[in-house]
């Protein structure tokens, strides 16, 4: 620690640092655009001047970039220097001869940090009457907005774009007063984290697209903290409402999980809830019997009593749970069903996968990474994923790592790592090492050290070899290659180099074999006395949430009703289309007397339903998620979804009270359910710590969802009703859908938006951190709910598969992922819909040759006898003998995959 | 039985001259106050806003004719006819014209004194009876004011009675062809006048009901037609005290050209106007103040005047 | 304010060092905090005993600070009460602060040192639920007996629709009904002595003299005030509830409502307190304009006065000719603000519109057009033998009483005490202009009304200064929180455009601090004490108004008079119920 | 004494001059009563001097609405011209204070001199655009919000505004 002068007062700050962050730290407002805390310090706006004095007899002082300059012991600055802050308002003013005249029609008024600063500085009268500068602007694709005349030069935007997300396609362009920032061509932004751009512009250059038609200024946003949905890494959001519908999500800093950003499906993908698939009332067959008449709706009184008569007359209800539901719902159903009748609702396969990773994280020693523990990591590798599609943040933080052994130049020079351009500049192209292992190039290549690409058996070959090269206790891979062979002992050197590697892997490949392999790796690493983590992409926001509640899986639920002894099923938000063969989920339909669906869009398993109830969707209903890394977060409401959607549980407790009167008490409010969940399955202990209690108040007020500036609020309804009806209570939760109640700074999982008092944009997220960058205030939230048990005596995985073969007539079919398109609820939101790619069937480029097929030829794929048609890719790096199929498009959902399948070329006439 | 039938005549037409005066007087007021205080008045009804009396009769009757559950309803109802019926009686030995009158008492001053005392009961029975606080601080103020100003306004009236010798008032407007009693009665008309103001309760002597004070004195629980009579009791006195005036003092019927009639109907008007006049101009007296306005200032006052008058009189034989 | 003695130097001389921590605040007012056990002490000596005292307790409020975060060294308090005093000989305030500590604190009555005191601890004691022990009578002041939690705690809701939609339920009827039943006992009053037993007269909620929603309880002797206790709260708003929710900027149409007769006269203290905090200083035509629409207002109130306290003595006819003065006045506010009664038309900064054209024929035809009036006026009331014998000794204090019981403005200038604001603390420039200050010699209602009728034709001196003397320049601050800035500029300016937007829309950040700012208004020093916690609205809002003040002391010189003489009482204080309830 | 009653009487006759006096009443409303430009009574949403919307749905004047009665949405057609898809305001809450108009960054929110909006019911004082539009530009002739600003809409494209440049050409590499 070192202290510094603040107009003349003493402060503690953290040794190294800059000015800038050291203040921002300590509480003052200095104005900056260049600078973020994620991309550090280039000292090209020149907004964030201070004086700094040479000694209290020093009265002149001199200016100086804050950004630019550490906070050594003694430094005396002045931020209110009146010539600093003249010096700043000229900035200001220089910044805007140019700046167009747009704020009544820019999305980015009201939380715009060009707007903040300028009035920060205090710059309001023009005294330029010179012409302005103007642009054309560039159609970005369906995300983003583009309006250059706004841009004021920070080139914050490439330097996210390019050097920290790894992005080709934006950049600048021109030179002298004639910057543009923007693609060589008109065209979607093609990097999977260009949402971001809407939140490190500083000015409305690159707004949200999808907000535009129905936008509404932050101040009238009704907002809530939120848990994305669309991936198993639970990044954090802040969902915002307006009028009853969902407008948008922003991020939502969290210092372990994602930091300062977001990907685009997860930014983008939440206009499915406003999609004309949500079941906005109770649907019902009503006529005898199933199958034949169609789903129509009934009110919610006769959609009770319908649900009521159901579980009152059924001697045995079979529950299927949901892995993109959080825990909350799950148990419910568990508890309306009992244990043995529940369901995880995972395929066998998945549901193996997921249990096993629960096991290996359990089991220890290696724990399992957060986000952040993976950007601080010195060395990694990556089994059988492809992380850019299946967890897109997971890659951006592994992109930074590789700049960490590099790095150790940068601290041998001196230079402070927040001085971004030397730092670059020293640091030149050098990366450390990250090894990647699919079987398919995939978005983190680019930095890779090296990368393997083969079928997943191969993989986890690969993985047990570089195991037993770091330790002779792990069980050696027999017949293993030379090139192999020595590959992994480059892996195994690089790793055993690294103070902090990681070992990264998931359920992508489907195989076992290769989380297996993975963590042998990393506890051979751990024995090695290395700081070694483990992090597993996981296929949904609570697969590891439902899989710590050893459900069934749903082959075997199916099994069990097709013994006859079920008469109801009730499946619970999971389309079971999408996770097993349509035969089998047409039987358990064909096996039960009564199918009852919960869920908040039109599935297809709904459409086959006799009964469904609608279901709040993530920003309509509260609950807890577990993530990859098994940390449990809280979700909650942004606004109560219109009669008669209701929260999965409670349609779930009127079932309860159907079944088993005077139990429902335990079940009226949240907290109580998490209580009830809590002693069912004490692995849940730690759940009901992660948020305050629904009666926690701050100075005995409830914490506002609504801004303080909120308006409209005796206008809105007025169309309907005079009499403005109150607020909706939330029983449930320490927050208020109002903007009476608490506005400061809430505990951090409870705050629904970044704003304070002369920062109305996302930068006012320095306020809310203890120190810039560093956790928030109060701990950043969330609680892990499985430690590695440190008992010593594990042992090693020793299953080595036999290495892939190809044969000439079946190929091994493969899922390939894709952000867009991959998640199914994503997939229902139109910006997202735009993006998605078409089927096809992905094959080698040997295999092409083989087939003699060229790129876009229609292939016939036949799996157990059904055929498909669909236009080939040739992919060069593709192994011979597998093939890939996207996982979740439309015509290919519920594949078991992996499978065997043949290929063949398409007969024309099959074609239709 | 021509005598009798043109007695009936009279008699109906002074009752209903007198109501439909105190009627008209409704308009009258409203805008002859408006006229002093720049401002037009009722004028929306009919021509000149003078259906405005029917207006206010209409609404009047048709109001809900409460009585408060916690008044006396025997008193509260009895007390508004009270008022009416004495002013009205007191109408009586009015002589309008030689000839027209309803009686000629020979102790016409005398019955008018009695009427009037009689009237007090009225507004101390409405104040008593409504149960009211402020009712009964305005019966009370009443009965006080109207008591005290009573003694002097008959002793005001000695003056006039010296003069013309009679307390028939047709002999008093007689004895004054010559010369009115306004002039060697002056004293005595301005404390008949104030007295009147004060037995009729109008501003600046409307005590009683002073609605600041006392909300609306001993009429505040009255409403509808009730209300309606003290309304227009007021009224008939107002008429009355004018009335009065002119015969007492401005000769009465007396003057030359018009038909008797008409000069007696223009003076009375003239005084009716003067008594909204001073409604419009001045401060309310406490009510202290105006008692002791009364008996030691107006009494003594009067008593000289009575005594300077005979002393004279006896001097002039 | 002038040079005057050190006031912690004089405290630390009587108390010794230590009892004191004196707190920076944006006015130039001393503020200290005093341990609760040394208050009264403190209080005591500053009144009484210190060379040139601290007469006046000018007000009396509390903070809850619990949700505060710049409090700057200030010591730990969750509710701090504040005393503000006022010393005449010095013209100088200090301002005392007791820090209090848990949910239900409690602290000393100060009501042995000042009567005064008695409301103001009820009112924090309603707003606040802070206790002060040996009140004589602590008991809800401006909310219902029924009410349920302290307002101005900042747990308490601001919004009705928070509590759902109001409906008078039978039995919530007869609830409040028997709430607001008088029982003597409670509010201090015996019901006989000796063999006299009492008449008790409720005069209001509703009743024509008391000009608006005010009850007044009455034990009667015959028609003589035995005693009295006044209950007020009717016309309660929560204003300083509102002040918290407001931005700084969209507050101001809420203090036009506090005293409704003042009009722009209540904007200016506010804005003069919010340009404290912010270190604005307006500019010159603003402050022009200011004073002339000020004074504009004043001679408007003083009508209103002038027509109501000459009816509430029984005179039919003024009250329209004064109206209808107020009239012309109002047609030349709203020519140049737009609106009527609540113009809502200062801003922070300056002025919502610069002048507009032809003003000054306006302007110029009401000084022309209004002496006369004052002039008949005089005839008809002032010199009225019936309004002198009913307005002339009645109803007097002394200018001890009136520094005893915190009155200001006319009410005190009538007890012959030539203290006003505008000359003694010049605001807004009122340094630059010539005018005099009326008094009364025996503090009756009489003078009351005489020293506003004079006063009247100094604020007709100021108009025609002001319209002689109008500069030129902008009517806004070139102050980057001046909200909103020049119209001219914002439609085609982008920096000026972002000034405005975010003062429009969140609202001007005005920096942490305190400052308050009284000034001369209509009925007496209306003063605004304001707490910013570097947010875009204030943290505490406190509004000290004249009539709260003046109507406490109703029954102290109401005792022994008759009811025409309350009622001549009440009209020549001049209060409105908005301006004490807020 | 006397002079008491000398002054009752002077002011009797002063009174009584008032009998042939101005009258002051306005018959309101077979008399209109004095327009000031300024007077703040009815809103509207005006157009500009093209005949098209105004309001660009900004939201500012319902941020600066003190009691919260306005209440909109903003859309933007194909071009990207903005405008309200609603626009409302509840005149039972609105105290006429004109912060809106004040706010309002393209003229197209004013106050009007009209102040008769009497109701017998209180919804009828909700006004949505179709009620507020109307055909002109109201008291601020000549002002184009879209002729200040940067952003192109149909007709205007960039650098047609006022005092702007046409759109620079990047691939310049003159100085």
């Amino acid at each position: 620690m070192v202290t510094i002068y603040v107009d003349n007062m003493p402060y503690q700050v953290r040794e190294g640092q800059n000015l800038l962050v050291a203040c921002l730290s300590l509480g003052f407002d200095i104005p900056h655009f260049c600078w973020h805390p994620a991309l550090h310090s280039v000292g090209s706006c020149r907004l964030c001047a201070v004086k700094i004095f040479r000694d209290e007899n020093d009265t002149r002082g001199r200016i100086f970039m804050s950004c630019m300059t550490p906070a050594t012991e003694g430094v005396r600055i002045s931020i209110n220097d009146p010539e600093a802050r003249h010096f700043r308002a000229s900035v200001i003013e220089w910044l805007m001869l140019n700046h167009p005249h747009d704020c009544p029609v820019c999305d980015e008024g009201g939380e715009c940090h060009l707007q903040d600063m300028t009035v920060m500085t205090g710059h309001v009268y023009r005294r330029t009457r010179k012409k302005k500068r103007t642009y054309s602007n560039q159609n970005l694709g369906p995300f983003i907005n583009h309006e250059m005349n706004r841009c004021i030069q920070c080139y914050r935007c490439v330097r996210f774009y390019r050097d920290y997300a790894g992005g080709r396609d934006l950049d600048v362009f021109g030179v002298h007063s004639r910057v543009y920032f923007g693609r060589l061509e008109e065209g979607a932004l093609e990097n999977e984290f260009s949402g971001n751009l809407v939140e490190i512009c500083p000015t409305g250059v690159f707004t949200d697209k999808t907000f535009k038609k129905r936008y509404t200024r932050k101040w009238d946003l009704q907002t809530a903290p939120s848990i994305c949905v669309h991936c198993g890494l639970g990044c954090n959001t802040i969902a915002g409402e307006r009028y009853g519908t969902l407008r948008r999500i922003l991020n939502r800093y969290n210092g372990q999980v994602n930091g300062y950003f977001l990907c685009d499906r997860g930014r983008f993908g939440y206009d499915f809830l406003n999609s004309d698939r949500r079941v906005r009332e109770p649907l019902a067959k009503t006529g005898q019997g199933s199958g034949s008449t169609a789903l129509e709706p009934i009110s919610a009184d006769e959609a009770l009593s319908r649900l009521v008569d159901i579980v009152q007359n059924s001697s045995r209800v079979i529950g299927i749970g949901s892995p993109r539901t959080p825990l909350e719902a799950n148990f419910a159903l568990r508890d309306l069903v009992g244990e043995e009748n529940f369901s995880s609702g995972m395929a066998q396969a998945e549901q193996d996968l997921v249990s096993l990773i629960v096991h290996i994280l359990r089991e220890g020693p290696a724990p399992s990474a957060s986000l952040r523990e993976l950007e601080s990591a010195d060395a990694a590798l990556i089994l059988g994923e492809d992380l850019t599609n299946t967890a897109p943040m997971m890659a951006l933080y592994l992109r930074q790592s590789v700049r960490r052994k590099p790095m150790a130049v940068v601290n041998e020079l001196r230079i402070p790592g927040w001085l971004d351009a030397a730092v670059r500049g020293a640091v030149q192209g050098n990366k450390g090492p990250l090894f990647i292992a699919a079987p398919i190039a995939a978005g983190l290549d680019d930095v890779a050290t090296e990368t393997y690409h083969a079928a997943p058996d191969d993989i986890a070959r690969l993985g047990f070899a570089v195991a037993h090269e770091l330790d002779t206790q792990a069980p050696a891979v027999v017949d293993l290659p030379a090139d192999r062979h020595a590959l992994a002992v480059r892996i195994a050197a690089a790793l055993r180099e690294a103070e902090r590697p990681v070992v990264v892997s998931g359920t992508s490949s489907m195989s076992p074999a290769v989380i297996q392999a993975a963590a042998n790796v990393a506890w051979a690493l751990h024995s090695r006395g290395r700081q070694v983590t483990l992090s597993f992409v996981a296929p949904e926001c609570n697969s590891l949430g439902v899989a710590l509640m050893e459900g069934r899986s749903l082959e075997d639920a199916i099994e069990m009703a097709e013994r006859g002894q079920v008469d109801t099923v009730v499946t619970l938000e999971n389309d079971l289309f999408a996770r097993a063969p349509r035969d089998l989920v047409d039987r358990l339909r064909a096996s039960c007397r009564n199918f009852v669906v919960i869920d908040h869009c039109l599935t297809g398993t709904a459409e086959v339903a006799d009964l469904v109830l609608p279901a709040a969707a993530f920003a309509e209903s509260q609950g807890t998620l577990v993530n990859n890394e098994g940390r449990a977060q809280r979700s909650y409401r942004v606004f109560p979804a219109p009669d008669p959607i209701g929260e999965s549980r409670r349609w779930l407790s009127k079932a309860v009270m159907a079944r088993a009167r005077g139990r429902t008490e335990e079940w009226e409010s949240f907290d109580d359910l998490v209580t009830r969940m809590r002693q069912a399955l004490p692995v849940f202990q730690p759940v009901s710590n992660l948020a305050p209690s629904a009666d926690a108040r701050i100075v005995g007020r409830k914490i506002a969802r609504q801004p303080h500036r909120c308006s409209g609020r005796t206008a809105m309804l007025a169309n309907v009703s005079m009499r403005e009806p109150p607020p909706p209570r939330d029983a449930d939760s320490p927050l208020s859908f109002s903007m009476e109640g608490f506005q400061g700074i809430s505990p951090p999982p409870l705050n629904p938006r970044y704003w304070a008092p002369g920062w109305n944009s996302a930068q006012s997220l320095n306020k809310f951190q203890e120190e810039i960058a560093g956790p928030l205030r109060g701990g950043d939230p969330g609680q892990r709910l499985i430690e590695p048990r440190d008992n010593g005596g594990r042992e090693y995985f020793n299953a080595i598969p036999v290495a892939f073969s190809p044969s000439d007539d079946e190929w091994l079919i493969l899922p390939s992922y894709h952000i867009f398109g991959s998640e199914e609820l994503s997939a229902l939101s139109p910006a997202i819909a735009e993006r998605i790619p078409s089927a096809y069937v992905a094959i080698g480029e040997e295999d092409a040759d083989l087939l003699g097929m060229s790129e876009g030829m229609l292939a016939r794929v036949e799996i157990a006898g059904a055929a498909e048609s669909l236009p080939a890719r040739i992919v060069a790096d593709l192994p011979r003998g597998v093939a890939l199929l996207p996982k979740g498009l439309e015509r290919l959902k519920g594949l078991a995959i992996p499978v065997r399948a043949r290929i063949g070329k398409a007969v024309q006439a099959e074609k239709s | 039985m021509c005598e009798a039938a043109r007695s009936i005549l009279v008699v109906v037409g002074v009752l209903a001259g007198a109501i439909a005066i105190a009627a008209g007087l409704i308009w009258v007021e409203r805008r002859l106050l408006a006229l002093w205080q720049d401002r037009l008045g009722p004028n929306r009804v009919g021509p000149f806003g003078l259906l405005q009396v029917m207006a206010d009769m209409i609404k009047i009757m048709t109001k809900e004719d409460w009585v408060p559950p916690f008044a006396d309803r025997a008193v509260f109802v009895l007390a508004p006819a009270i008022i009416v019926v004495t002013a009205l009686l007191s109408f009586a030995i009015i002589p309008f014209a030689p000839g027209i009158g309803v009686v000629d008492l020979n102790v016409g001053l005398l019955f008018f004194l009695a009427m009037s005392s009689l009237g007090v009961y009225s507004v101390a029975f409405a104040g008593w009876a409504s149960g009211n606080k402020y009712s009964l601080l305005g019966g009370l103020r009443a009965a006080a004011q109207m008591l005290s100003y009573e003694v002097f306004m008959g002793l005001s009236l000695m003056g006039v009675v010296i003069l013309a010798g009679s307390f028939n008032l047709r002999t008093i407007v007689e004895a004054q062809e010559d010369m009115w009693f306004c002039i060697p009665q002056f004293l005595g008309l301005v404390i008949f006048v104030i007295a009147g103001v004060a037995e009729t309760h109008r501003l600046p002597f409307d005590l009683p009901e002073a609605e600041t004070e006392l909300v609306a004195g001993y009429h505040t629980e009255y409403s509808g037609m009730k209300f309606g009579m003290f309304f227009v009791g007021e009224y008939i006195g107002v008429t009355l005290i004018s009335a009065l005036v002119v015969t007492l003092f401005f000769g009465g019927w007396n003057g030359p050209v018009l038909p008797p009639i008409v000069w007696f109907l223009l003076k009375t008007s003239l005084f009716i106007c003067l008594f909204i006049l001073l409604r419009a101009t001045f401060p309310r007296p406490r009510f202290d103040q105006l008692l002791g306005f009364g008996w030691k200032v107006m009494l003594p006052v009067s008593l000289a005047n009575l005594l300077v008058t005979g002393a004279v009189t006896l001097a002039r034989g | 304010m002038e040079e005057a003695p050190d006031i912690q130097t004089e405290l630390e001389n009587k108390f010794g060092t230590g009892l004191l921590s004196p707190q920076g605040t944006r006015d130039d007012i001393s503020t200290f905090w005093v341990p609760k056990d040394r208050i009264l002490e403190t209080l005591r000596y500053l009144k009484r005993d210190i060379p040139g005292p601290f007469a006046m307790l000018y007000d009396l409020t509390a903070i809850d600070e619990r949700l505060r975060n710049h409090r700057d060294g200030q010591p730990e308090s969750d509710f701090s009460v504040v005393y503000h005093l006022l010393s005449f000989d010095r013209n100088q305030d200090v301002r005392l602060k007791v820090a209090l500590k848990g949910d239900r604190p409690r602290l000393p009555s100060s009501v042995s040192v000042w009567p005064a005191a008695n409301w103001y601890e009820r009112e924090v004691y309603d707003m606040f639920g802070v206790t002060f022990d040996g009140h004589p009578n602590l008991r809800r002041i401006l909310m219902p007996p029924t009410w349920k939690g302290h307002p101005l705690r900042k747990e308490h809701p601001a919004r009705a629709t928070e509590m759902g939609i109001f409906q008078l339920t039978e039995e919530k009827a007869v609830a409040e009904e028997a709430a607001a039943r008088f029982r003597p006992e409670e509010w201090g009053m015996k019901p006989a002595v000796g063999d006299v037993d009492y008449m008790f007269l409720n005069m209001g909620p509703q009743h024509p003299s008391t000009h608006g929603v005010l009850r007044i309880m009455l034990a009667l002797d015959g028609e003589q005030i035995v005693d009295a206790a006044l209950d007020i709260g009717y016309h309660h708003r929560g204003a300083e509830k509102m002040a918290e929710r407001q931005s700084w900027h969209t507050f101001i149409p809420y203090t036009d409502r506090i005293d409704y007769l003042g009009g722009v006269m209540n904007n200016l203290p506010y804005v003069l307190a919010v340009e404290k905090l912010a270190g604005i200083r307006a500019p010159d035509k603003a402050k022009v304009i200011r004073v002339m629409m000020a004074e504009f207002f004043r001679i408007a109130s003083h009508l209103v006065f002038y027509g109501t306290f000459g009816q509430d003595l029984g005179a039919l006819s003024p009250v329209f000719f004064t109206f209808n003065d107020r009239e012309r006045v109002f047609d030349v506010v709203e020519a140049v603000t737009g609106g009527r009664m609540h113009p809502m038309w200062f801003r922070i900064g300056g002025v919502a519109q610069d002048l507009p054209n032809g003003w000054e024929r306006l302007v110029k035809e009401f000084v022309d057009y209004f002496p006369p009036r004052l002039a008949e006026y005089d005839k008809l009331l002032m010199q009225s033998p019936i309004l002198k014998a009913r307005a002339k000794g009645v109803g007097s204090y002394t200018r001890e009483d009136a520094v005893e019981w915190g009155v200001t403005g006319p009410g005190l200038r009538a007890c012959g005490f030539e203290w006003d604001f505008r000359k003694k603390r010049p605001y807004s420039g009122y340094e630059q202009f010539q005018f005099d200050i009326p008094v009364g010699q025996n503090g009756d209602c009489y003078d009351r009304a005489v020293v506003r009728v004079e006063e009247m034709r100094q604020s007709l001196r100021i108009i025609e200064q002001c319209l002689k003397n109008m500069p030129e320049g902008p009517y806004m601050a070139d102050h980057p929180l001046a909200t909103p800035p020049l119209k001219k500029r914002t439609m085609h300016d982008i920096e000026t455009l972002i000034t405005h937007f975010l003062g429009v829309s969140w609202g001007p950040v005005i920096p942490p601090g305190e400052a308050s700012y009284g000034i001369e208004a209509t009925k007496g020093n209306n003063g605004y004490y304001l707490i910013s916690d570097g947010n875009t609205g204030a943290y505490r809002a406190r509004i000290r108004t004249p009539s709260f003040a003046h109507l406490q002391m109703i029954p102290y010189i109401g005792r022994g008079l008759l009811v025409p003489d309350l009622v001549a009482l009440l009209g020549s204080i001049d209060y409105v119920l908005a301006d004490v309830d807020r | 004494m006397g002079k008491s009653m000398v002054s009752l009487i002077r002011a009797a006759w002063t009174m009584l001059t008032h009998t042939f006096r101005r009258r002051v009443t306005v018959q309101y409303p077979d008399e209109r009563i004095r327009y000031f430009p300024r007077a703040k009574g009815r809103i509207i949403l005006s157009r500009d001097p093209d005949g098209g919307e105004r309001c660009v749905a900004c939201y500012l004047c319902a941020a600066a609405c003190p009691v919260d009665c306005i209440s909109l949405q903003a859309t933007e057609d194909e071009h990207g011209r903005r405008y309200p898809e609603f626009f409302r305001i509840n005149f039972s809450r609105c105290i006429l204070c004109g912060f809106c108009e004040e706010a309002c960054p393209t003229y197209a929110i004013q106050l009007t001199p009209d102040f008769e909006m009497c109701e017998y019911h209180r919804w009828a004082l909700v006004y949505e655009k179709e009620d507020l539009l109307i055909s002109g530009p109201g008291k601020y002739p000549g002002y184009n919000f879209y002729k200040v600003a940067g952003l192109a809409i149909s007709g205007k494209g960039k650098g047609e505004a006022e005092n702007e440049e046409p759109p620079v050409d990047v691939r310049s590499l003159m100085p």
